[in-house]
């Protein structure tokens, strides 16, 4: 019954370390742009908007995006299947995480292409 | 893996045996700290790709959402997931490198009393660092946040 | 009426000789379907206590040989042994121990490989084939391990058997239980049976056995007909600690520990001058009580008089390489560091040669049913059994009684299976309206406590003929008193239940095994009468025999011993 | 000897608090208190004999070996999962001692917890050596062989085997506590022990556990080596095995040498 899974689990955990570390680095660099001018003008919109056309910076917020989307709802995924243990269950977590991960990547990409065209 | 004949939940501690981490010690302080931070900024950051999704809406939207975060209240909850964010990678990396087996000693011939050998100091300092580290940005993130 | 589970082999108990007979009966033949019941969890049995190690002879290489093995055991068993019984034992065992590597074991090994062996008391070469102090829970949890590759081998935990059934014609056909989960009676029915229950030590207070370790299975025997063998051959070993009488292996000993006195000498050498504190068990207890008898003992807390067991010589390193369960033991139960301090130790009741009697294959006399292990009686221990051999006899039987019930069950596979209605009914009313259902004022755990301070003042290890008259006639008033009653009235794990049919048992033994020193009037291995100090061979070299005739007389006979090429001969260490 | 009933002056007395249910019969939780004599070397099991010989026969508890070598008898003791005969009243410091069942195993009655699922997991790891030629069930061919272990490869797995399967790890760990599937700590220990068998030949042991309740739900909270009386340390087996899981350790293992021993075929 777990054999014919697409990831084994072992895989997955190995996605969950990859996103986590790289989003370090990523947030990292994000959390800089915000501090190299003072905070409150880091907030500006024409500051951010410039942010948006810098094709360096866009490449940061979409790989923030992904990573921490992917880590973060595989983190949900691994509380609830600890939860409750029944199929039903199980697979309802499984297609609610990875359509909850697509859903918010794709948001947050939309953010990114069309502030990007400001 | 068989199924189980024996799916009976009674006694099951469940989400009470989380709530007094401490009778087991820092590693299971750790556990609890990892788990309630990740939910909290997987929420933070759902909100947070929400918050400056605003901005192609123009300025003026931007400027009237960011009003509502910009409050005394705002800030300590942006600290909080300073401090959250912080513990969490640092913990975080610890945990990796536990989980491909570095760190932790090897098996050997225990002697009473035992000391488990995962939970040696090394590890025990990892998880304060970690808290320590993630007090100090707390502390910088409040001096930024608050200082002007 | 009453449930009944059918299974082609039933084997009751799962210490070494349960579980190692399980999984010989399922390599055997993998098509039959195997009961293993225990009345505790299966892998908890109290052979996990065991702790010095295996007798075999490995080391030929080296100068060991199997005689050797076999005239020490012959030797150490005061001659009262069937000599081709040791024969057996010798031969086959080497080969359980290559056996249990292949299943797993962790035995300790030497630099370049090789499994390593100890010395142990009685032998005339290392031949303890040891896993640091764990020896016996090693092969427990090895064999129980390689149990649950079988699919065929259905373990019932927690079912406690309270009698043995059969057709009427002196076949074996089953057992009744009680599931203490739910309670419920139950009619186990097999053609064929293994009875492993063990040993009986909770008969005295001060012993190193598990609280578990009552008669129970051999009572079950006895009731049905079948003789004890050698029931007055108690072992004490020298070394338990107080208060609690948990066991200090021998193979402290056997790393060199010495046993001193209050004057810091090695009285052994007064005793046993070649083999010093490395005597069979029987002698060096004989020589502590004398040591203590003559005012060289110590006091312990307790008020109890003691010696001490010194190991600190041995240094840090090897106690804690070899002996690390020991000193834990020390530690918690005694308060004294075995690295740092010698350690007050006490004979103490540690083993029954006696049992039920099987002959050389392990067959009782009820057709279709073996005996394996502490609760059978094949004759190899005789009047004292060596260390580690104990271990080595749980192996080799139950691998033999294991083929031979898989063999006898194939053959009698489509057998129909018939048991006497009535013989069900008379065993549940005995234990429901008897006990469960019974009444009295007296509280059976004073009765218990009270036999077990009597058995270990009476039948300790000097008896005489007064004092065990007086301890029988204590334990008939004490089965006179009205305490078969149980005040816990729930069917669930009702352990008070339990404990009162134990008790039961406990006193039905205790009194077979006073008789049985009390027709022995020699001197011969464990058995010391002060009244009669010495070897008596025309008259003794015999087993004793008893059999169940009513529930107030049991009935007593002798059996030959078996010799083949060893005259008796004095026993000198 | 340690149950001696004698009123003695000096004697120290304990209050022992016990869980009571009978899930069967389905009747109320509720505690009973006793008031119990202790000497310095008393332990819990000793004190909760007392209370069933002397004051309450119906309190049910599972106990065997009484010197911490059968894992029969562990329970809660003042919150922590311990053996009840390896924990000294005199060592507790406290002057109340409540008793409750092991938590995440069913309450069968009072102190006594059903450990079918945790056999079943420990069962389900193939807890046994698989060995291409070492043992033939069918025993004309049977061939008996002897292997050389060495000492430093005996260390590799030799602390992994001290379990006794007292289920005290299994009811600490967190993951536990809510997930049914998960193997558990003991479980897992034991599949590294085996796995680190130079002995054993198994070649899919890692893909047992490597499922979405599998090893991957340890999260390293290390209760379960806290708790572990004997030491095993199964939070280290856990991490060791997957360590290799990772393919950060190289997954193939020397096997030991093996030689073939001449059976007595004539004393069979």
């Amino acid at each position: 019954m777990e054999r014919h899974r697409m990831l084994k689990e072992s895989q997955i955990m190995k996605i969950h370390y990859i996103t986590g570390i790289a989003a370090i680095f990523v947030v990292a660099v994000h959390i800089l742009m915000r501090l190299i001018v003072p905070f409150g003008s880091s907030l500006e919109y024409d500051y951010i908007i410039s942010n948006y056309k810098n094709i360096f910076y866009v490449f940061i917020l979409e790989s923030i995006l992904v990573l921490i989307s992917i880590h973060g709802f595989n983190g949900i995924r691994i509380i609830l299947l600890e939860l409750r243990q029944n199929n039903a269950w199980e697979n309802m977590i499984t297609i609610m995480t990875i359509s909850a991960t697509i859903a918010l990547i794709a948001y947050g990409t939309r953010t990114i292409i069309l502030a990007n065209g400001l | 893996m068989k199924e189980l004949e024996h799916d009976s939940r009674n006694n099951l501690e469940g989400l009470k045996g989380w709530l007094n981490p401490s009778r087991y010690g820092w590693e299971r302080i750790s556990y609890w700290f990892q788990r309630i931070t990740g939910v909290f900024l997987l929420i933070y950051f759902i909100g947070h790709v929400y918050e400056t999704s605003t901005i192609v809406n123009g300025q003026n939207a931007w400027e009237s959402f960011l009003e509502l975060t910009q409050t005394v209240w705002g800030h300590l909850f942006l600290i909080m997931v300073i401090g959250a964010s912080t513990f969490h990678s640092a913990n975080g990396i610890r945990l990796i490198f536990t989980h491909v087996g570095i760190g932790l000693g090897t098996p050997g011939r225990p002697d009473y009393p035992y000391n488990p050998s995962s939970l040696n100091y090394r590890q025990k300092s990892g998880i304060w660092i970690a808290l320590i580290l993630s007090a100090a940005a707390m502390y910088y993130g409040f001096t930024v946040l608050f200082g002007e | 009426m009453t449930d009944h589970i059918s299974h082609d082999v039933l084997i009751i108990g799962t210490g070494l000789a349960g579980l190692r007979s399980a999984i010989a009966c399922a390599m055997r033949n993998e098509k039959l379907n195997i009961g293993v019941i225990s009345k505790v969890q299966a892998m908890r049995s109290h052979s996990v206590s065991a702790e010095g190690g295996t007798a075999a002879v490995l080391f030929s290489d080296e100068g060991d040989n199997i005689e050797s093995h076999i005239y020490d055991t012959i030797r150490g068993s005061d001659f009262l042994c069937d000599q081709d019984v040791a024969e057996k034992l010798a031969h086959e065992i080497p080969n359980e121990i290559y056996q249990l590597d292949m299943w797993g074991m962790p035995w300790s090994r030497r630099d370049d490989g090789r499994i390593d062996q100890r010395k142990f008391g009685g032998y005339s070469f290392p031949r303890a084939t040891y896993a640091q102090d764990k020896v016996g829970f090693y092969e427990m949890q090895t064999l129980y391990d390689t149990c649950l590759k079988y699919d065929n081998i259905h373990f019932y935990n927690e079912w406690f058997c309270t009698s043995i059934l059969d057709d009427g014609n002196n076949n074996f056909a089953g057992v009744t239980a009680i599931e203490m989960k739910s309670g419920n009676f139950v009619i186990f029915k097999s053609n064929s049976g293994i009875i492993a229950t063990g040993g009986a030590g909770r008969l005295y207070s001060f012993c190193t056995y598990a609280y578990s370790s009552t008669p129970d299975g051999i009572d079950m025997a006895f009731r049905s007909g079948l003789a004890l063998k050698d029931m007055e051959f108690v072992q004490f070993h020298p070394t338990g600690i107080l208060p609690s009488g948990i066991l200090i292996t021998e193979g402290a000993r056997g790393e060199g520990g010495y046993l001193i006195n209050n004057l810091k000498e090695r009285f052994m050498k007064n005793y046993a001058p070649e083999k010093l504190e490395l005597a069979p068990r029987d002698v060096v207890c004989r020589s502590m009580i004398k040591e203590i008898e003559n005012g060289r003992g110590f006091k312990h807390e307790t008020g109890l008089d003691c010696l001490k067991l010194d190991l600190t010589h041995l240094g840090e390193e090897r106690i804690k390489e070899r002996l690390a369960g020991i000193r834990e033991i020390g530690i918690k139960f005694s308060g004294i560091d075995i690295i740092s301090e010698p350690i007050e130790i006490r004979p103490v009741c540690h083993y029954m040669m006696g049992g039920i009697h099987t002959n050389i294959d392990g067959q009782t006399g009820m057709n279709g049913l073996w005996s394996a292990g502490e609760a059978a009686c094949n004759g190899l221990h005789g009047a004292n059994r060596l260390g580690a051999n104990s271990t080595s006899e749980c192996l080799v039987w139950g691998n033999i009684t294991g083929r031979l019930a898989a063999d006898y069950a194939q053959k009698n596979k489509e057998k129909s299976i018939d048991i006497a209605e009535n013989k069900i009914l008379s065993e549940e009313k005995r234990i429901f309206d008897g006990i469960f259902r019974g009444s009295g004022q007296v509280n059976p755990y004073d009765v218990r406590k009270e036999f077990t301070d009597l058995m270990d003042a009476k039948t300790y290890i000097f008896r005489n003929e007064n004092t065990l008259i007086d301890g029988l006639k204590k334990v008939r008033e004490l089965q006179k008193l009205s305490w078969k009653h149980v005040d816990d009235s729930s069917k669930e794990y009702n352990t008070n239940f339990i404990n009162v049919m134990e008790i039961d048992s406990l006193l039905r033994i205790g009194e077979i095994i006073i008789i049985g020193a009390l027709n022995r009037r020699e001197s011969r291995g464990a058995h010391s009468r002060t009244d009669y100090p010495n070897r008596d061979d025309v008259n003794f070299l015999k087993h004793t025999l008893a059999y169940f005739k009513d529930s107030a007389n049991p009935h007593f006979s002798w059996h030959p011993v078996t010799l083949t090429r060893y005259v008796p001969a004095e026993r000198k260490y | 000897m340690n149950n001696s009933n004698k009123n003695n002056k000096d004697e120290k007395k304990i209050v022992l608090k016990i869980f009571r249910e009978n899930t069967a019969q389905k009747t109320d939780r509720h505690y009973d208190k006793f008031n119990v004599p202790y000497k310095k070397w008393t332990t819990v099991l000793d004190a909760l004999l007392h209370v069933k010989s002397y004051m309450d026969p119906s309190v049910a508890i599972r106990y065997s070996c009484r010197m911490a070598s059968c894992g029969s008898c562990g329970m809660k003791i003042n919150g922590i999962p311990r053996l009840a005969c390896y924990t000294k009243i005199s060592e507790l410091e406290t002057s109340t001692i409540e008793c409750e069942p092991l938590p995440n195993l069913p309450v069968i009655r009072d102190l006594v917890t059903d450990f079918s699922r945790f056999f079943n997991h420990h069962k389900n790891v193939q807890p046994y050596i698989q060995s291409n030629d070492g043992v033939d069930d069918s025993d004309t061919e049977k061939k008996t062989f002897s292997f050389y272990q060495s000492p430093d490869d005996v260390d590799k797995y030799l602390q992994f085997s001290y379990c006794i399967k007292c289920g005290l790890c299994y009811s600490a760990c967190p993951t536990v506590g809510t997930d049914l599937k998960f193997p558990g700590p003991q479980a897992l220990a034991q599949l590294y022990r085996y796995f680190a068998d130079t002995r054993d030949e198994a070649k899919n042991r890692l893909d047992i556990v490597d499922d979405r309740h599998g090893i991957w739900r340890c999260h390293f909270a290390g209760s379960c080596s806290k708790v572990c009386p004997k030491g095993v340390d199964p939070a280290l087996g856990i991490q060791l095995l997957r360590s290799y899981m990772l393919g950060i350790s190289k997954n193939e293992k020397k096997l030991a040498k093996k030689i073939e021993i001449k059976t007595n075929e004539e004393n069979i």
